[in-house]
């Protein structure tokens, strides 16, 4: 059923059905069974469904940046803040839990309840986000330089929120009416642990956003030719504004999932995690150069990125050789994509001149 | 009922000045109701960029726009086609990564409130309108995966779709076979019939007289003269466009000097599987000018890349000046004296953040340069010498090369390849978007270099052209040579009859 | 005014916020001007902030270092600029260039967790270990310290060593991985605070609230965890106490020429459990 | 004679003098001017030479990286793998001068001297490089990417070497002729810091090859249009490789200079400076589509950023603030670029018409 779906998302790439993408998208599914199938041989309990919902768990955190990463990565952008924007929300969340919002001038402290913090969090994501794209619109700054200082300033403010300090215990006062903010990170619904539910979700709604409407076609437009786009009518600035408040939004959202799991909010929390989503993303089979690419393909580069990355730690390998790993896999599985699709497409041309 | 205006947009006093050049000064422009308002001029002369303000594409510097007697001025593209006004730009505006059907609907894409977009509906529209076109053409096809002719037709297709009130084409068949022209042509008529307002640009000149209405010229930025084309000729839009021209070419007859070029058997195998080059041999003189005649898609271009080394894969032999390229890469290759003029050059003629200068010098930096570094005195003196002898209108060779006109940035990649001291020069459609008077210098370039003693191979789908200026012409259809012909046996109908496809069946049997 | 230089890590993490604040306030009641820097364990930044202390002509240096080889240069450069230097929290590999170095003893430290920890574990059954930043000094100490006092117990069993960077996330997810691989572990002890709230949260998430888990450095938070029982223990290193002494060692030192005490001050670690968890208050037990 | 020095350097963008360049890099240089000024005169100490030269010598290590980043930049890739190689490379020479080259054969161990320790280290950065060009042209893994995964490889490896040990005082031993490893980082000649004049120098030949020599021309040209740029005889596979691998040997430098200060090398060193290298380079006015930039412009870039956080750190700035104001930085300086370039453009067009 799994498979099915991504496939189905997979079919995004500007056309209907067709063979190649189909294949180029499957074989990321079939590198990520082989993974999977190795620490299964090699790794205790690693193929129980327990496991597996961990790992699905953990995956998620990534998946949900690496998503929101794909739509602005369509656009031929690139969003570094995305790790910074998952500190900045655990901060807002934990700040709004634990602290509140006083109003010095009533004397009184008004404690949003845990909706309205998920709310008001992952408006502040979309707001980062929007300044990213107003950035890049508007005062035509490279994607790349934009993201990269409201990844210093994001950071910044998630230090300043606290003064450094971690927000702790993040269980709400029943009295408030705050509580529940754990269920993000460990809540279940019907046994399945409400992260990956959210997985799906996100993937799905994502998923028809890129491939069925009208934006999602635009998306893929202003990264295949921005000019052509621009000349065709499409609203180049909204479209690009739009996919960095996506992705602000789905990094705030990992960010309450973070925080909410340990119950805990960190500043420090989400550094680097941009290296990844990016990874997962162009594991995917998504073009940095923007224009190709699908939701789908992205999920599944994640899982490969988690898989290996949870499954090494089970074996008990060293950290250091892990990093090495890590780099080897995501240049490997870049290098035999390059590789097999062209090895595709001379397969093709040897068939038709031998029957020619 | 009132009478309706005959004139459907005015334009006026518009001007428009881009660094370092005014590209429009003062100009008048009226549009027609039902009719084919020409526009001509030679290259630079702002025509394109007139239509880009008309179009909304871009914001003029001076000047007024009034649709239907009510002032408008557009910041978009958008703006203007919601007044009903659209647009074939001169270079292509597609996206290469989404299919023919998204392309054409990309701006407005159907279905409900763009919430769901309905494929089906956009591919049988598509459809419809590529049919309109004569094109068998699956709408779910890249446009990637088009040839630059195929392209050009879905660019108009695209500007059909939206069913504009005034419809502008900036030439619209620069990349389009004779018979692909009738059929525009007779849509063309058919929009008029409906009320639609054209205007076209071309530097066909014929084509103007055939389709034309009222015909507007512009020279230097400036509306020079405005007639309708009842009272004028191909001579007079000359005249108003250039001035008086000089006699046309007339080809001197060379035999029997030395052989440059020796091809035999190339083959190449193009992405699709399909033999775009198939077993094609010919020689070349020193001193002969050679046509390749051919319908879109005849393979003329991968046969010029193939000689010159674009495609590793390519198979069959190549011998210049008795020297075998096998092996050789493209750069060896230029340095034995093989240069190319290629087809796009946008894509792949000109570095665009670069200047002039730099452009012009960049293929034989390898000739100018001492101990690794490249000199100064060397390469100002063959920049100079190139800009001199064709004539290319830049103020210094310092401007950035993106600031010249179509025509002069053609002349700018001829000018590169030529600074390689070629023995063998391939030009890949010259002429195309090059005025008369640009067309003339080149051509008498090419006679005086080919006088030199250079082989030369062009390649062109326009007859006349294949006819004033070749010593020799060889006809390609599907990667073959079908048909050589000297300038004896060569007449239009000749021509046209070889390069007609036969049908793979027949081919087979 | 004199000026103090105070150089630690990164105040993200509350223990070294807390030492650069004791310092501060110290160096401030006895009358200078302080700069306080945080070098985030970068070695070149480290160095470059010895250097604005050199150009702004400090009197004083308070330095929680960035690594015990790596910072030797640096703290050496400031001797040869007439800058003595204070090292706090961790020592240097080399005496002679701090004028003093009061130190927490980590090894001290881990084997005072190491030996609660083996206790709560009735000495036998599988735990796990998080280490700290690889690259690390104090990860390695500390680390050590654990094991001279594990290993000695035969029934104690190290299933899976992982390192998670002093993070509290990755402390989370590969606990959650570990605990796939080892479901049978009963205890976990980490190299930090941070970590053991991390493995903390993953093992209340999985439901396994008997698993015992032990820290190091005596946060606040993990005082609160210990209170309520998720948490057994955790090393107090005094960071208040020994940022404050080194900076009245200073002050005498600039006033006299020497600190009458030796240059390198063992200050040695406090359990912390649930019996005086009460009375611990931002790296202080009161008495 | 400084500034002469930067404006004949800045000449570079692939044509010779054009005003609108030099007032372009310019203006960097005045936003420089504005930054030191400020410094001078809300900071005690700031003005003084000896600040200066400290401050010149942090600039450098960001700016041998930023000047590597330059090359590659100005060809349209990107090279995240450079705060990598520095801890390597600082890796390598710290056990090639503590632990030297055991042969274990033989049961010797050869310690090369300080000359030999740095050509092997920049050997080692280069093939770092040449592995990066190769991944990129010759396996076609876009720069990011391919990159991103050596920035592990390259930083597993450093870890690895001494098991993520530090290498301490690397003074080398005058027994074992391997002393002298301190100079690069604290040597001077005529009273000038080495790694000072090692800018100056590095700045001069990197500027003359990227305006003078053939190789500087085809960079910019492969930047420009890569397409037109293989069509005009440029090979393009060897001028990539070229730049990877000049980046590389940049960053290694820039490795050895960092261990020799600290006379230890540590395997965590130079994290996240590709960063700080790409802001500076950036800021200098190199456009990250390649094809347009300037090595004068790279170097006052570095210094916005140097004398940004040294003034900060000297202020005594809290950390966390300066963070943000380091992102502040980055967009508002590339923001000002745009704007100012679009009112110089405007004020033209202006006159342009009134003389018309
Ligand atoms: N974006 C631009 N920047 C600077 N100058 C420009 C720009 N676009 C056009 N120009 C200049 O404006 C003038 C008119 O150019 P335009 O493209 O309108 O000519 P055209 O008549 O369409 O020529 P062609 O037949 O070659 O297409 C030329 O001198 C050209 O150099
Ligand atoms: N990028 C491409 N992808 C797939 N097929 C291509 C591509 N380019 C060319 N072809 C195929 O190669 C064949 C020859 O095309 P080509 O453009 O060389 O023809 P041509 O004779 O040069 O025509 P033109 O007049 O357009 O220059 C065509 O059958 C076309 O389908
Ligand atoms: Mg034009
Ligand atoms: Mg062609």
């Amino acid at each position: 059923m799994k498979i099915a779906q991504l496939r189905g998302l997979s079919l995004g790439g500007g056309t209907s059905l067709s063979l190649p993408m189909l294949l180029i998208s499957m074989r990321t599914f079939i590198a990520l069974i082989v993974v999977v199938l190795f620490f299964s041989i090699t790794t205790p309990n690693f193929l129980t469904p327990s496991t597996l919902i961990i790992l699905a768990k953990h995956v998620a955190i990534n998946a949900f940046m690496a998503i929101g990463m794909t739509f602005v990565i369509l656009t031929g952008g690139i969003d570094l803040s995305v790790g910074s924007i998952v500190g900045l929300a655990g901060m807002v969340a934990g700040g709004l839990i634990d602290v509140g919002i006083p109003i010095n001038a009533l004397g009184v402290t008004i404690y949003p309840n845990v909706v309205e913090t998920v709310a008001m969090t992952l408006a502040a994501g979309m707001v980062i986000g929007g300044l990213n794209g107003v950035l890049v619109t508007k005062l035509n700054v490279a994607p790349f330089i934009a993201t990269l200082g409201t990844l210093y300033i994001a950071r910044g403010a998630a230090l300043l929120i606290s003064n450094g300090q971690t927000f702790a215990n993040l269980v709400g006062t029943p009295a408030y009416g705050n509580t529940g903010f754990p269920f993000l990170g460990s809540g279940t619904i019907f046994g399945v642990p409400f992260s990956i539910l959210a997985l799906v979700v996100m993937t799905a709604v994502a998923g028809y956003i890129a491939t069925q409407t009208s934006f999602g076609r635009q998306v893929y437009a202003v990264g295949g030719n921005e000019n052509a786009a621009r000349l065709s009518g499409v609203r180049i600035a909204r479209i690009k504004i739009a996919v960095y408040v996506i992705s602000g939004l789905c990094a705030a959202f990992a960010g309450l999932v973070v925080s909410s799991e340990l119950v805990a909010s960190n500043p420090a929390s989400g550094e680097s995690f941009e290296l990844n989503a990016i990874a997962a993303t162009v594991l995917g089979g998504t073009s940095l150069m923007g224009g190709r690419g699908t939701i789908g393909g992205t999920v599944v580069g994640a899982f490969v990125i988690g898989v290996l990355s949870d499954g090494l730690v089970m074996m008990g390998v060293n950290a250091f050789w892990q990093m090495v790993i890590k780099g080897v896999v995501i240049i490997t599985a870049v290098v035999l994509d390059q590789v097999q699709r062209k090895m595709q497409r001379q397969m093709a041309l040897q068939a038709q001149l031998a029957s020619a | 009922m009132q009478m309706q205006d005959p004139i459907v947009l005015r334009a006026r006093g518009i001007g428009k000045v881009y660094p370092g050049t005014t590209a429009l000064t003062d100009a008048d422009f009226d549009v027609y109701r039902g009719a084919v308002n020409v526009l001509v001029g030679e290259n630079g002369a702002g025509k394109s960029t007139l239509m880009k303000i008309l179009a909304g594409a871009e914001r003029p510097s001076t000047g007024t726009l009034d649709l239907d007697g009510t002032p408008v001025s557009f910041s978009s593209v958008r703006q203007a086609a919601e007044h009903g006004i659209s647009i074939i730009f001169q270079e292509l505006n597609l996206c290469p990564n989404l299919s023919i059907a998204e392309n054409l609907f990309i701006g407005h894409p159907l279905g409900l409130h763009g919430l769901k977009i309905d494929h089906a509906e956009q591919v049988r529209r598509a459809g419809a309108v590529l049919r309109r076109l004569g094109q068998s053409l699956d709408p779910k096809m890249l446009v990637g995966d088009l040839r630059i002719g195929q392209q050009q037709i879905v660019e108009i297709a695209k500007a059909l779709v939206e069913n504009a009130r005034i419809l502008i084409m900036d030439e619209p068949t620069s990349a389009l076979s004779a018979t692909e022209v009738d059929i525009l042509f007779r849509i063309v008529a058919e929009l008029k019939e409906s009320g639609v307002a054209i205007i076209y640009i071309s530097h066909r000149l014929e084509e103007l007289v055939r389709i034309g209405d009222y015909i507007t010229v512009l020279r230097d930025g400036r509306i020079q003269a405005r007639a309708p084309k009842a009272d004028i000729s191909v001579p007079w839009i000359i005249h108003q466009m250039v001035g008086p021209l000089e006699s046309a070419l007339t080809p001197t007859i060379h035999h029997g000097q030395s052989v440059v070029l020796q091809a035999e058997g190339i083959a190449l195998i193009g992405p699709q599987g399909s033999r775009v080059v198939n077993d094609v041999s010919f020689t070349l003189r020193a001193g002969e000018v050679v046509g390749f005649y051919g319908l879109l898609g005849a393979g003329r271009s991968e046969l010029f890349e193939c000689i010159m080394g674009v495609h590793p894969t390519a198979k069959g032999k190549i011998t210049v000046a008795g020297k075998n390229l096998a092996g050789l890469a493209l750069p060896d290759r230029i340095r034995q004296g093989v240069a190319l003029v290629p087809e796009d050059r946008q894509r792949e003629g000109l570095v665009q953040s670069m200047s002039v200068g730099a452009n012009l010098s960049l293929a034989s930096l390898w000739r100018l340069t001492r101990f690794s570094r490249v000199s100064k005195v060397l390469e100002k003196a063959s920049v100079q010498r190139m800009i001199r002898s064709l004539w290319i209108k830049v103020s210094t060779p310092e401007v950035e090369v993106t600031a010249l006109s179509g025509g002069n940035q053609q002349k700018v990649v001829i000018g590169k390849a030529l600074l390689t001291l070629p023995k063998l020069l391939l030009l890949d459609e010259p002429s195309r978007g090059i005025d008369v008077g640009a067309k003339a210098e080149v051509f008498r370039s090419i006679r005086r270099l080919a006088d030199e003693g250079l082989a030369i191979a062009f390649a062109t789908s326009d007859l006349k052209e294949v006819l004033a200026l070749s010593d020799r012409v060889l006809v390609m259809t599907e990667g073959r040579i079908a048909g050589e012909f000297t300038r004896e046996t060569m007449t239009e109908e000749a021509l046209v009859a070889a390069s007609t496809p036969r049908s793979h069946a027949r081919e087979a049997a | 005014n004199k000026l103090i230089v105070v150089i630690t890590p990164s105040h993200d993490n509350p223990f070294f916020a807390t030492e650069a604040d004791a310092a501060t306030a110290k160096a401030k009641a006895l009358g200078y001007d302080v700069l306080s820097l945080a070098h985030d364990d970068d070695a070149d930044k480290q160095n470059q902030e010895i250097d604005t202390a050199i150009a702004r002509k400090a009197a004083a240096i308070i330095l929680d270092n960035a690594g015990a080889d790596v910072s030797v240069a640096a703290v050496a450069k400031a001797k040869a600029a007439g800058i003595p230097s204070f090292l706090i929290d961790r020592e240097i590999n080399k005496s002679g260039v701090a004028v003093t170095q009061i130190v927490s003893n980590n090894y001290q430290g881990a084997t005072l967790g190491g030996q609660k920890f083996a206790e709560a574990m009735g000495e036998s059954g599988e735990y796990a270990e998080l280490t700290g930043k690889p690259s690390d000094t104090n990860a390695g100490v500390r680390s050590k310290g654990y094991h001279d006092v594990l290993d000695q117990f035969s029934g104690l069993k190290m299933v899976a060593q992982q390192s998670a960077d002093w993070s509290q996330t990755e402390a989370y997810s590969k606990m959650e991985s570990i605990l796939q691989a080892q479901p049978n572990i009963k205890g976990v002890i980490a190299g930090n605070d941070t970590m053991a709230m991390g493995a903390s949260a993953a093992l209340q998430a999985a439901g396994k609230k008997s698993v015992i888990v032990v820290g190091f450095d005596g946060s606040n938070d993990v005082r609160d965890a210990i209170e309520q029982g998720k948490i057994v223990a955790t090393s107090l290193q005094p960071a208040f106490e020994i940022a404050q002494m080194a900076v009245a060692e200073a002050d005498q030192f600039l006033k006299t020429g020497s600190t009458g005490k030796p240059e390198k001050q063992l200050i040695n670690c406090v359990l912390i459990t649930k019996a005086n968890a009460d009375k611990l208050n931002n790296f202080t037990l009161s008495p």
